[in-house]
């Protein structure tokens, strides 16, 4: 029994999985141990792990965002576009129309589920296949972040808190000792929550039923459409609290940046153990892979490897890391 | 009486093809109604209008006497019309419990949470009512499709539906199976459920039914009491009398040897399985549904591989590393899932019926022979009646027999040696399935070695020369075409190792 | 032991930047000392470059050069910097921030207003002129842009700038956008490219559609310019010192190790060139290919 | 008869769906018409049309290679940093190391089609998804081109006759009146010869029996994974192609370049009516979403809209224009 119990402990963080989960854990603790190896006092430092959980919140928030879409063998190419609107909006909500903080907060992550739903109606009324709708809505998002910004940083200087959301640290408040940012705070709360959404809801059971077989589906008397676009919005919600971690974390709203960050987000999810081709997937991989890419690029910075290298070498790495994913999962 | 549903001239075109004709049906209340007709008679058509999948053209759709729309599934549904599909429509990622009850979880706490339990409870009372010894917890694409058609049937269960369409429910079922399936279907008819039942097997249709409906290219035929003698209703369906075919057992054992097959194991699935056959001869594999025998063909055509054992055409060892070295060798595998693994559904039928043979119609080692392509195609589509609009149809939308009939057809094309007919009349009707036994028989008669996988005792009866029974992954019996009864057959597939039963 | 600067650039994969990057790798040699380049793929990616820099204070280095994509994003970090006692040097724009010891860069603007004059003077004071711009948000790609646009409007009421158009730096996008800008605009007399890859793309571009008759002004060098200026196509550019940047970076640095007084700007300079000087030893000098 | 020769003429130029690709074009033409009215004096003028053609030809190649990808249901998102690539390697070969011009051409195809068997060799025999694989591809590609050149440009200046392969016009030395430029005539005849190696040959009909089932067609005894291999080097051979009439049109080989171009070529094949769900496509579809594409893009530029409008129309002509193909569809 209590065998059991344990067993579905490690269900409900992993989504039944936990095996390879851990060998996914193995070759991030591998990494980590090269780079340590080589390079101990710089690496192992406390300012350069947070710095390495810093550098991973905003392409983590954005890896879980793109999960639940991936999950459902959809693909969403506008998360990094659709992080910077929201950002944008949440600018334009505390800064131009002076809102109050949790107002502009709240505002941004409801810009980001509207957007989401746009996509999503595009996806199911529309009938364009996700790859397109999002590269559209990616090319009309960017254009609007810099109409509605006449292409310049929006300032959060004068917003009160704002930079506390990804920089304070709560936990450094009560143990000075662990001044671990909120960012990253935020990134484990937003995991907790979504790995329980993903395999404890309705929405999460069409998740990865829609990825599964649509049709089936659909001759289940199910609405596909409106648990499509429900995924979608609540995956661009996601994206509204990256781009509140990133535009707090540069104290600024940068229209033009993001595009490029969904490769980044997407590589995360892949290396974490989902499939592009829908219906299998875990919060918690995609974590992990995230943490794989950033304790990478850290680690060939620290090692002040040339940046040509750095590419080849991430290249290479991510094709690895699927390939031995692969491995791992034909021996099971 | 009023009827439980019932339709009045209804008419469905699709592109190229009118699949519904004026056509009209009803069905009672508690009474079991057999819908009847060649492959592409337009039987699953009628059923997806009233289950929602489909709109109709024209027509009318009564339920209770009264007029209504079905426009989605969901609508069906909450008119209590319950559907097992002829194809498979299962999440395979998902456990049976969660495939049967999607869209209809039971929420836990606050109504947010899925209430995981009270579903695998939910689903183990379905399954202990059905007799069906399967973990409500299995993921579907850990199933034979034996067991994934037992969850379907599960799930239609599940809605407590008044009216309740099988389409093919038994398909891939063998005989226990289906004695359950009709157990079943008595006890919901007593409960005055209807129930459409659409089946090739002339048998099953015999005992269960009620009355039974013909439907001919897309239009009505007639009802007729079960009783009717089948020569009558089969005559109906296709048009024409059928000779029925006298089995002879021709002697071949001085005949060379083209297939040898040594010491076979593949995990727990194929143990020490080995056998010969040889030319002109028809060796039947007979056994319960996850017996091994699909596993024991794919190995042997190189689809899987092997943890050991050797293969041998013509006396010479195999490399098997890819179905390719099979192919070349001269072997042809007809899979049991033509959708998964037997057809390019997006392809024309021509580009299908050449596929394996595709280096045969090149000029120059690369361009397409379209011309010899087209007849080649043409003679195909004569040879076995495949009901298609055109050579360059796609085959995604023809009907479940005729697609199995291309991908017949691709293999008598290819040419081969050896050929592995797996469940090779699944979902064909009787003419076109005696047309495919005397296929069958005329290969054999032609000099080839043919192997046939089926779960329809019957059917190995009929075929086979020789039979080997197989139960959990071992062969555990070989009698002769002659000998053979269906008791003995029966016995031999159930001689278990162990008393739990293997299901997954 | 080594003392050990890494500089955090804007980008790395641009020819300008690999110019400041030989300026600096100069005068590490010559100081003996060991840097680093690194800088993010695109100029808008301030994250990353804050990321990167995050990483570099990891490395204890002795002192940091530091090009911000976005100066005020770096602050906090630059303030751990100076909690650790180690000297910041900003280049290529400044930060707003005495935590930087000195800023060794090109005044953009008054580099684009003097291209403005450049082109005002070969077009005789009146008519039409379109920008291409490499960037519609970096400080740089602004700067540029607002120097030139500002400069006309204030001192040349006759020139109108009709269109600005943003090819990224990307020479082929370049050249469409100069291809469509004399359909669009028949009576267009000059483009301003505000990069490398802006001029040479509207040099290429006019060449292609074969007109003849519009001016071109360019900003930095590089070998394609450089051709295009000896052969009429551009007729003349703005070359910032970049080697110069790249070296007084290292040894500002180097000087604020030893405790020496910097200034608050170190100017590096720009010039504008043309057939006529690029021989000139001051002038090549400063130009890369 | 003649009825049917006629109508397996038009078969061959589109692989059957004539209608369809008519009304494509149909579209095509109402933008031309659409900017004709707006800016006839710029828009409709010779240059401006040669203009138009010599923009879509790296594109338009980039797209065809793309198109036998996408068939198979795979995608390739190194595309565009391949071309660079190969443009760089022909770099290397004429410049560095002086090679004869054919060999230097010849050698930047043979460097596509290898790069494109690696690609292939990773998504078949490491079983990693092609948007992983190319993914990784692309990365590393970067870094390569980067490192062999010094992240410097090759300049082509003393290769005699090397910008005449995209900019000269063999058309206009015959007909003086006609100066279509040598890149013109280069895609379209790359065109042509792959609309029907696509529909005429074994590589075609595997391509599309490939994205139709593959795991049917492995049962039919085709070696599944050297024939993918085989169209990934083929792809990779056609981006080898775009790689020098990029080279020829800048008389450089730029090694940052590239990134962001599969994005375009992937749109204008989607847009010309090439499933991504694989199984289905044209090349003649391809090459009209390719003009699509650049005649709106220049059109806008024509009409000196604003690059943030330019960015929103863009993207909701990309999801507009899919959408209306599946009318189109639905209605046959
Ligand atoms: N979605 C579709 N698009 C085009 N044609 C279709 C479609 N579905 C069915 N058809 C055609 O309609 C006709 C009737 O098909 P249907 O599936 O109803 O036959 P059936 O009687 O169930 O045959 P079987 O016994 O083989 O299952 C066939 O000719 C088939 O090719
Ligand atoms: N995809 C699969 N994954 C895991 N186990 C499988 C799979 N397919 C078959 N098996 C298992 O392999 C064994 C043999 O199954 P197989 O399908 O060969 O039986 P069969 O005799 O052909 O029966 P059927 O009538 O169902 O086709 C069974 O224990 C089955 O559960
Ligand atoms: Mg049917
Ligand atoms: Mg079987």
């Amino acid at each position: 029994m209590s065998d059991d119990s344990q067993k579905s402990l490690w269900a409900r963080l992993s989504g039944g999985q936990a095996k390879q989960k851990l060998l996914a854990f193995a070759s991030l603790l591998a990494l980590i141990l090269i780079f340590t190896a080589l390079k101990p006092d710089a690496f192992m430092t406390q300012d350069n792990i947070i710095g390495i959980l810093q550098s991973t919140t905003v392409i983590g928030v954005l890896a879980i965002a793109s999960t639940f879409i991936i999950i459902t063998s959809g693909i969403d190419l506008s998360v990094g576009v659709l992080m910077t609107f929201c950002a944008v909006m949440s600018g334009v909500f505390l800064v131009n129309w002076g809102l109050p903080l949790p107002l502009g907060v709240l505002g941004a992550i409801v810009v980001g589920a509207l957007t989401g739903t746009v996509s999503g109606l595009a996806i199911t009324r529309l009938k364009v296949p996700p790859f397109i709708a999002t590269l559209g809505m990616m090319m009309l998002l960017k254009g609007v972040s810099l109409l509605i910004t006449g292409a310049r940083p929006i300032y959060f200087n004068d917003i009160e808190g704002f930079d506390q959301i990804a920089l304070g640290s709560l936990i450094g408040d009560i143990f000075p000792a662990l001044p671990i940012p909120n960012g990253v705070l935020i990134l484990f709360v937003v995991a907790a929550v979504c790995a329980v959404i993903l395999n404890r809801t309705a929405l999460g059971r069409y998740t990865f039923a829609l990825g599964s077989n649509e049709e089936a589906v659909r001759l289940s008397g199910v609405d596909v459409n409106r648990w499509k676009v429900i995924i979608y919005a609540f995956s661009g919600g996601i994206c509204g609290v990256a781009g509140l971690l990133i535009a707090s974390r540069l104290n600024s709203a940068q229209p033009a940046l993001g595009q490029g960050y969904e490769l980044d987000a997407i590589a995360a999810v892949v290396i974490g153990g989902t499939s592009l081709s829908g219906g299998v997937g875990t919060i918690l991989g995609t974590i992990i892979g995230a943490f794989i890419m950033s304790v990478l690029i850290n680690g060939l910075r620290i090692m002040s490897v040339a940046q040509e290298w750095q590419m080849v070498l991430t290249g290479l790495i991510i094709i690895l890391a699927v390939y031995t994913d692969n491995l791992r999962r034909a021996k099971k | 009486m009023t009827a439980l549903i019932a339709v009045k001239n209804l008419s469905k075109s699709f592109p190229g093809v009118k699949a519904l004709q004026d056509v009209q049906f009803d069905l009672q209340a508690g009474e079991v109604h057999a819908l009847m007709g060649e492959n592409g008679a337009g039987k699953s058509t009628l059923m997806k209008i009233l289950a929602g999948v489909y709109t109709r053209d024209s027509g009318e759709v009564l339920l209770d006497g009264a007029p209504v729309e079905i426009t989605s599934p969901a609508h069906a549904q909450s008119l209590a019309i319950g559907i097992i599909h002829q194809e498979l429509y299962l999440m395979q990622h998902l456990t049976a419990a969660q495939n049967i009850f999607l869209g209809r979880e039971p929420k836990g706490r606050m109504g947010l949470f899925l209430d995981e339990d009270q579903l695998n409870r939910d689903t183990q009372a379905l399954f202990d009512r059905m007799h069906l010894p399967l973990p409500p917890q299995t993921r579907i694409g850990d199933l034979t499709v034996a067991a994934q058609q037992m969850v379907e049937i599960a799930k239609a269960l599940s809605f407590k539906s008044r009216v309740l369409i099988m389409d093919e429910p038994t398909a891939a079922l063998n005989n226990a199976e289906i004695e359950e399936l009709f157990r079943i279907i008595r006890q919901l008819k007593s409960e005055g459920v209807g129930i459409v039942y659409i089946s090739h097997k002339m048998d099953e249709i015999q005992r269960i039914a009620d009355r039974i409906t013909v439907m001919r290219d897309g239009r009505y035929i007639d009802t007729v009491p079960a009783q009717t003698p089948m020569a009558e209703i089969i005559a109906m369906m296709v048009g024409r009398k059928l000779e029925a075919s006298q089995k002879t057992i021709p002697d071949t054992s001085a005949n060379e040897v083209l297939l040898e097959v040594r010491g076979l194991n593949r995990g727990r699935a194929i143990r020490d399985v080995s056998f010969t056959v040889r030319r002109g001869e028809i060796l039947g594999f007979a056994g319960l549904m996850g017996a091994g025998r699909t596993e024991v063909a794919r190995a042997v055509f190189g689809a899987d591989a092997i943890d050991s054992g050797e293969v041998r055409v013509h006396g010479k060892l195999l490399a098997l590393k890819a179905p390719r070295d099979a192919v070349q060798a001269g072997i042809g595998y007809l899979s049991e899932d033509r959708k998964h693994f037997g057809l390019a559904t997006g392809m024309d039928v021509e580009s299908n019926i050449t596929l394996p043979s595709l280096s045969r119609w090149l000029k120059w080692g690369m361009f397409l022979n379209r011309p010899a392509i087209h007849t080649v195609g043409q003679e195909m589509v004569d040879k076995l009646r495949i009901k298609t609009p055109s050579l360059t149809q796609v085959a995604r939308l023809l009907s479940g027999g005729n697609q199995q009939k291309v991908v017949i057809a691709k293999w008598l094309v290819q040419d081969c040696d050896v050929l592995i007919f797996d469940e090779p009349t699944r979902g064909i009707d009787v003419g076109a399935k005696s047309e495919i036994y005397k296929l069958v028989n005329d290969l054999a008669a032609q000099g080839k070695a043919i192997i046939v996988i089926s779960s329809e005792l019957p059917e190995v009866l009929h075929l086979s020369h020789r039979i080997l029974v197989m139960c959990e992954g071992r062969v555990t019996g070989e009698v002769s075409g002659l000998e053979a009864t269906q008791e003995g057959l029966m016995a031999l597939a159930t001689r278990r190792e162990s008393q739990e039963a293997v299901l997954h | 032991q080594e003392i050990y600067i890494p500089l955090i650039s804007k980008g790395f994969q641009h020819q300008f930047w690999q110019a400041v990057k030989q300026g600096a790798d100069q005068a590490a040699k010559d100081y003996k000392v060991k840097v680093t380049f690194e800088g993010p793929e695109t100029e808008q990616q301030v994250d990353k470059q804050i990321d990167m820099l995050s990483a570099a204070l990891a490395k204890n280095p002795k002192a940091i050069g530091l090009a911000a994509l976005d100066s005020k994003a770096a602050i906090p970090l630059l303030k751990k910097a100076q909690a650790a006692k180690i000297p910041v040097i900003a280049f290529d724009s400044g930060v707003d921030s005495d935590i930087v010891l000195t800023t060794a860069q090109t005044d953009s603007k008054a580099a684009a207003a003097l291209a403005a004059d450049k082109m005002a003077e070969k077009i005789g004071g009146k008519g039409e002129v379109a920008v291409i711009g490499h960037d519609q948000t970096s400080t740089t790609g602004t700067n540029r842009r607002d120097g030139f646009v500002d400069q006309i409007k204030a001192k040349y009421p006759n020139i109108k700038v009709v269109d600005i158009q943003y090819g990224g730096g990307d020479h082929l996008k370049s050249a469409e956008i100069a291809k469509t800008l004399v359909q669009a605009h028949p009576q267009l007399k000059g483009i301003f490219g505000t990069n490398e890859g802006s001029a040479i793309g509207a040099g290429k571009g006019l060449k292609e559609a074969k007109k003849t008759g519009v001016v071109i002004i360019g900003f930095d060098s590089g070998k394609a310019q450089k051709d295009m200026i000896n052969d009429g196509t551009i007729a003349g550019a703005i070359t910032q010192n970049p080697v110069g940047i790249g070296y007084k970076t290292v040894e500002a640095a180097v000087k604020a190790l030893k405790g020496e007084k910097l200034p608050k700007i170190i100017d590096t300079g720009f010039y504008y060139y043309d057939k006529s000087n690029m021989a000139d030893p001051k002038i090549a000098a400063v130009l890369y290919d």
